[in-house]
């Protein structure tokens, strides 16, 4: 495989900077008690949204988990209604009704964020069955964690598409906890992926936190997926830097802050920063810009969700059947 | 086939399930099957019979022994714009796959603010009396009637088979279709072109003025033979078979109450927190002033279904328990009395 | 702690649910905890804080996500001779669940003859108010009433979680113990010393003689709260609170209905199947000529749980929807009139 | 391992031939209408449930599945109680409540046969971590097919002994169908054990026809998790002579009879008696002599469940629940 592109590089790091401010912001009005419900946040992760979903279309559909915000933005969310969902008004993805734990963008092939673990899975399979069966060239890419790898509707999904051969790239977010219990008390493999070979295909271990790498095996794993070859596992291991929901919980200690510090020496988005200077694609300037830029966005998005109404009580009752329209 | 042919056509239960979802494939290319055993082996009741030999592989999928995934195969396809119908063969399989129905399948909608449309169809068979013991014998309907986002429809004969299930099919809801096991090969008249029966509209399969008997699946079959016995004795019941549990056709139900004053429903579950609880609920509601006797519910006693058939033909009920059912609700506060 | 510090003692619903079970299992070798998060966290709600660092980590069992699996450890240890307590987080997660729950837990010991015994009590936290929106807030006690097999134990207050969590595990069948996570921090007496509230004892919380409130859970709180301001107005409630729904304990509830003559049963469930229609349905079978007018039923709406604040507060049942209940049931052929 | 001595030999004999004609003789019963509800023929498969069950003692527990009687039959199940369940009499094993489906015996260890694919996986998986805490030195096993290999209850259950190290023998018969469908359309892996390694545990092959390889594999698996260090899934490649269910459905076309006579020239009772015979430890009227005997004692089984009582109805609200002892 080439390098990338200059223009991928752009694309990769905006991706990122997009989802990393996003959540930030999330944190920060979280912690101002300004935002309802459990905020589940993906920074630190970044790489593999960004990496996976900077090769789909927007008519490729992904399934997500409750950390969904990065994938909702890095498959090119619009700040405003992802704000406005979280504040609950009327103007958001969801007109207030599903929140962080729901949000989506059908219209961008975002099935939805998923408040049940491995739920997405199947889901994403079924997408791809369709997918397949109107021969429309897609795939679908469900994302999920490592501890979502230990329960049965992931494991369903899983063989489901080997035996159907489905367009369907598994892109498994190994952050080596689930919740607030580290992943070897309740798997006893190395790897995630070599749960792969069980179902009968590919399994692709690669470094979550550099985008560039992530990029690459997508995109084979995808154009694998287009040509009808089947389905393929990726593991990206990669590392949360806030806790498991909100930002970070007091006196909780089930993993050592040095292990965060690590972790973030080996920031994706700094990392891509300090590539695309050294090869002389982008000047510090230009990238501080991109932040700057995406914040003035978020700004905007905040006040936007801020000054949006509240979704009526007659909301309640709308929205539960589809009804079908006469004639 | 002429049109004499086809005015007294008989089919059986199962033939006419087969023939409604062959009718909605031909009529729509996004109509497909998944399952286990539906495509080489026709499902293990008969009700997709010849449905791959029509219409290939691609669209009659045997599955995995995977029902999680195949309840998710069908939303994620119906999200997609297919017009899925998967099934859950035996009806107490449904509780492998719960999540996918209850917080996937019946709540996407509404948390994605109305936007998904999710034309699924869910079939599967329900009921005991084959001596299949605990695991594949129970009526669970209850379980989704409590489940806003479902539908859930409940065909009692050959000729609603056929109409409910091509309602289903076309509903752009998640619809729980439970067929009946005893029922199979049960005949009667099924028109050979392709009909609707609406959801949410009961039918009054028998017309009497002394006693309503609410009945579900194969309960109607026993409250009319309930029925024609207790007309030799001078009682006339009304015999009402809601035929969608979800939505449930209340106000059928209560016009007919307010009119014969005195009602039994009966359904194959058990009766503690079956769908009889939520029709006696509603009932009294909305018509209170007129019933002479409480709302008196027929329905299996509170255990597991047993194996044996000397146990199993006491534990469901039957048009002996839904006469006595009536005969309960006539010995109350007696007419004229 | 002297007899007074006892006498007065306060305690968090969640202290007390986790002193429950550190006192069980001081108390039996063979009690011990499985589930996710609850030996390093104690927990996501608090409720097993403390227990592995008390009784180690084979004792206190931080498992995989694998609700099946869980449950199906909890069956297969009871079996060979343990008491586990197994627990399902969000009571939403049941979902995932059902199959280990109700085809397994529920019937081993009825299919077997008689000869299992399996003293597994099943934790989990329902209920909404958080904002956590449609697959973290649900209240779906009514599934696991309608199975035979299963024990469903509602606490209302922290005397009662501990009374009843105590009776759950000491039971020698499956227990499913619903807590409120909007009760987490609620205070109350809670004795020092081990103590059992018998399961499938109602617990008349506020006598009164106007009408009965029968209400579950959190709804209970929200009854006494109705039910004073009521009083303000000269109106006396009666408020139950069953404590177990499974088995209920319908002799108080109708001994109360049949002095009152007029009900309002309250839960947080989706009304339509909820557990409320089960009581509606009993009351009216067995009080029907001492009722005044229909037992009213208060529950939430026919839709998912919503995420916004905005929609939830109008979603949940509160003191509110329950006092007007309880005047829409008064203004029905007025006492008296 | 060293050659198996003539008692093993004389055991796992003596334990398929009771298989055999407990299950030959259901079918005759089933075929006359004699007994009630649904009925999975172990016939062909007799080698793995013998193998297996050699190794174990009344103590160590079995979980089953819908395929049911060979395991209790291996397991020491008594003939008398077992016809008395099959007829629905209340002197079978479960008092006529339970059936083929649920057949079971608690003071042989033997949890149940299962009427839901996959959910027996998870209750050994329970009875293997009480063998653990108990310290009781036992084993538990769970017999499944190839087909509830795809079902997430069996995932979750091998991922939990796995990762709590648990006492578990996991046996796959894998007889290569599931109801009517052939494995490969459901499953697009060769050998179901390339399952084992994502779950960190060993995973061993071996033909299920032959009753010495199964008692072999068995026996160290048995031994690796008697000794502290966890699960082993064991395939066993095995073949069922019958339909799904009942004996032979009219019309059902999934497989080739020449399928079925193939596996029978692989027969396990015929392959032990070969051997028997070669090694001088058995003459051709010895093993005969086995078989009469073992018809006998069915003979006299049946009758005795023929002539057995119904249960009465008023059981049918007997043993919903355990009644605590008073004081
Ligand atoms: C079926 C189910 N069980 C439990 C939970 C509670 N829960 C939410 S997130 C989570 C951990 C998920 O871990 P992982 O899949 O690794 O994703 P991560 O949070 O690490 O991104 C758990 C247990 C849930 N939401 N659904
Ligand atoms: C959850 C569930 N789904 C489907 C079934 C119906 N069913 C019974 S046996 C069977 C096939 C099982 O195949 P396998 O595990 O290979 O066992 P075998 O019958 O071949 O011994 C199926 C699908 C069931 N009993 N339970
Ligand atoms: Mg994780
Ligand atoms: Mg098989």
């Amino acid at each position: 495989m080439s390098d990338p592109t200059p223009e991928v590089l752009w694309d990769l790091h905006h991706r990122m900077v997009r989802i990393r401010l996003f959540e930030e912001n999330t944190g920060r009005l979280s912690e101002q008690a300004k935002l309802p419900g459990f905020l589940h946040l993906y920074v630190g992760e970044e790489a593999v949204a960004a990496g996976v979903c900077a090769n789909l279309t927007d008519d490729d559909q992904i399934t997500s988990t409750h950390r969904g915000h990065g994938h909702l933005v890095a498959k090119g969310g619009d700040f405003k209604r992802m704000f406005a969902e979280l504040y609950g008004k009327a103007t958001g993805y969801n007109k207030g009704k599903g929140g962080s734990m729901h949000i989506c963008d059908l219209d961008l092939g975002m099935l939805g964020a998923n408040g049940i673990v491995g739920a997405g899975s199947p889901i994403a399979v079924g997408a791809g069955f369709a997918n397949k069966y109107l021969g429309n060239g897609q795939v679908s890419v469900p994302f999920f964690g490592d501890g979502a790898t230990n329960i049965g509707a992931f494991h369903e999904a899983a063989n489901m598409a080997a035996a159907l051969k489905l367009p369907v790239v598994f892109i498994c977010e190994n952050n080596e906890y689930g919740e607030f219990t580290p992943r070897h008390k309740t798997m006893a493999v190395t790897d995630v992926a070599s749960r792969a070979e069980g179902y009968g295909m590919p399994g692709v271990i690669i470094d979550g936190m550099d985008a560039v790498a992530v990029w690459e095996v997508a995109s084979e794993a995808i154009a694998r997926a287009r040509r009808g070859d089947g389905p393929t596992f990726v593991e990206a291991k990669t590392y949360r830097y806030y806790d498991h929901h909100g930002v970070k919980g007091l006196g909780v200690t089930y993993r050592e802050d040095s292990e965060v510090e690590e972790a973030k020496t080996r920031d994706p988005i700094g990392r891509i920063e300090e590539r695309m200077i050294e090869a002389g694609v982008a000047s510090a300037e230009d990238l501080e810009g991109v932040h700057a830029k995406v914040q003035a966005e978020i700004d905007e998005a905040i006040a936007f969700a801020e000054e949006s109404p509240y979704p009526d009580p007659d909301q309640i009752l709308q929205d539960v059947y589809t009804v079908r329209a006469a004639g | 086939m002429t049109a004499t042919e086809s005015d007294t056509r008989q089919l059986t239960y199962v033939q006419a399930w087969s023939e409604a979802i062959a009718e909605c494939m031909r009529d729509d290319p996004n109509v497909f099957v998944a399952g286990e055993d539906v495509g080489g082996y026709g499902g293990v009741f008969g009700s997709f019979k010849g449905l791959q030999a029509e219409f290939g592989e691609q669209r009659v999928v045997d599955t995995p022994i995977s029902e999680q995934a195949i309840i998710g195969l069908g939303i994620g396809a119906a999200v997609s714009g297919l017009r899925p119908i998967v099934d859950i063969m035996f009806m107490d399989f449904t509780a492998v796959a719960m999540d996918q129905i209850v917080n996937q399948a019946a709540k996407l909608k509404y948390m994605f603010g109305g936007k998904a449309v999710i034309p699924l169809t869910i079939t599967t068979f329900g009921g005991a009396g084959l001596g299949a013991a605990a695991q594949h014998s129970q009526s669970l309907e209850a379980w989704i009637c409590h489940v806003p986002g479902l539908k859930v429809v409940q065909p009692s004969n050959p000729h609603d088979v056929k109409g409910l299930l091509i309602s289903a099919i076309r509903d752009d809801n998640p619809t729980y279709v439970v067929g009946n096991k005893l029922m199979l090969g049960a005949t009667g008249h099924v028109p050979d072109e392709m009909y609707e029966i609406p959801l949410g509209v009961a039918n009054i399969v028998r017309p009497g003025d002394d006693v309503t008997i609410v009945a579900t699946g194969r309960m109607v079959v026993e409250a009319v033979e309930a029925a024609t016995k207790l007309a030799e004795d001078g009682i006339e019941c009304e015999v009402i078979d809601p035929r969608t549990l979800q939505p449930l056709d209340t106000d059928t139900i209560v016009e007919s109450a307010k009119r014969t004053n005195r009602v039994v429903v009966a359904h194959e579950a058990v009766r503690f927190g079956g769908i009889g609880a939520e029709m006696a609920a509603q009932i009294q509601e909305e018509a209170f002033d007129y019933l002479d006797a409480p709302v008196q519910r027929v329905g299996a006693p509170f255990s597991p279904v047993p194996f044996s058939p000397a146990l199993e033909q006491h534990y469901v009920p039957s048009r002996k328990t839904i006469a006595q059912g009536v005969r309960d609700v006539l010995a109350r506060n007696l007419p004229g009395a």
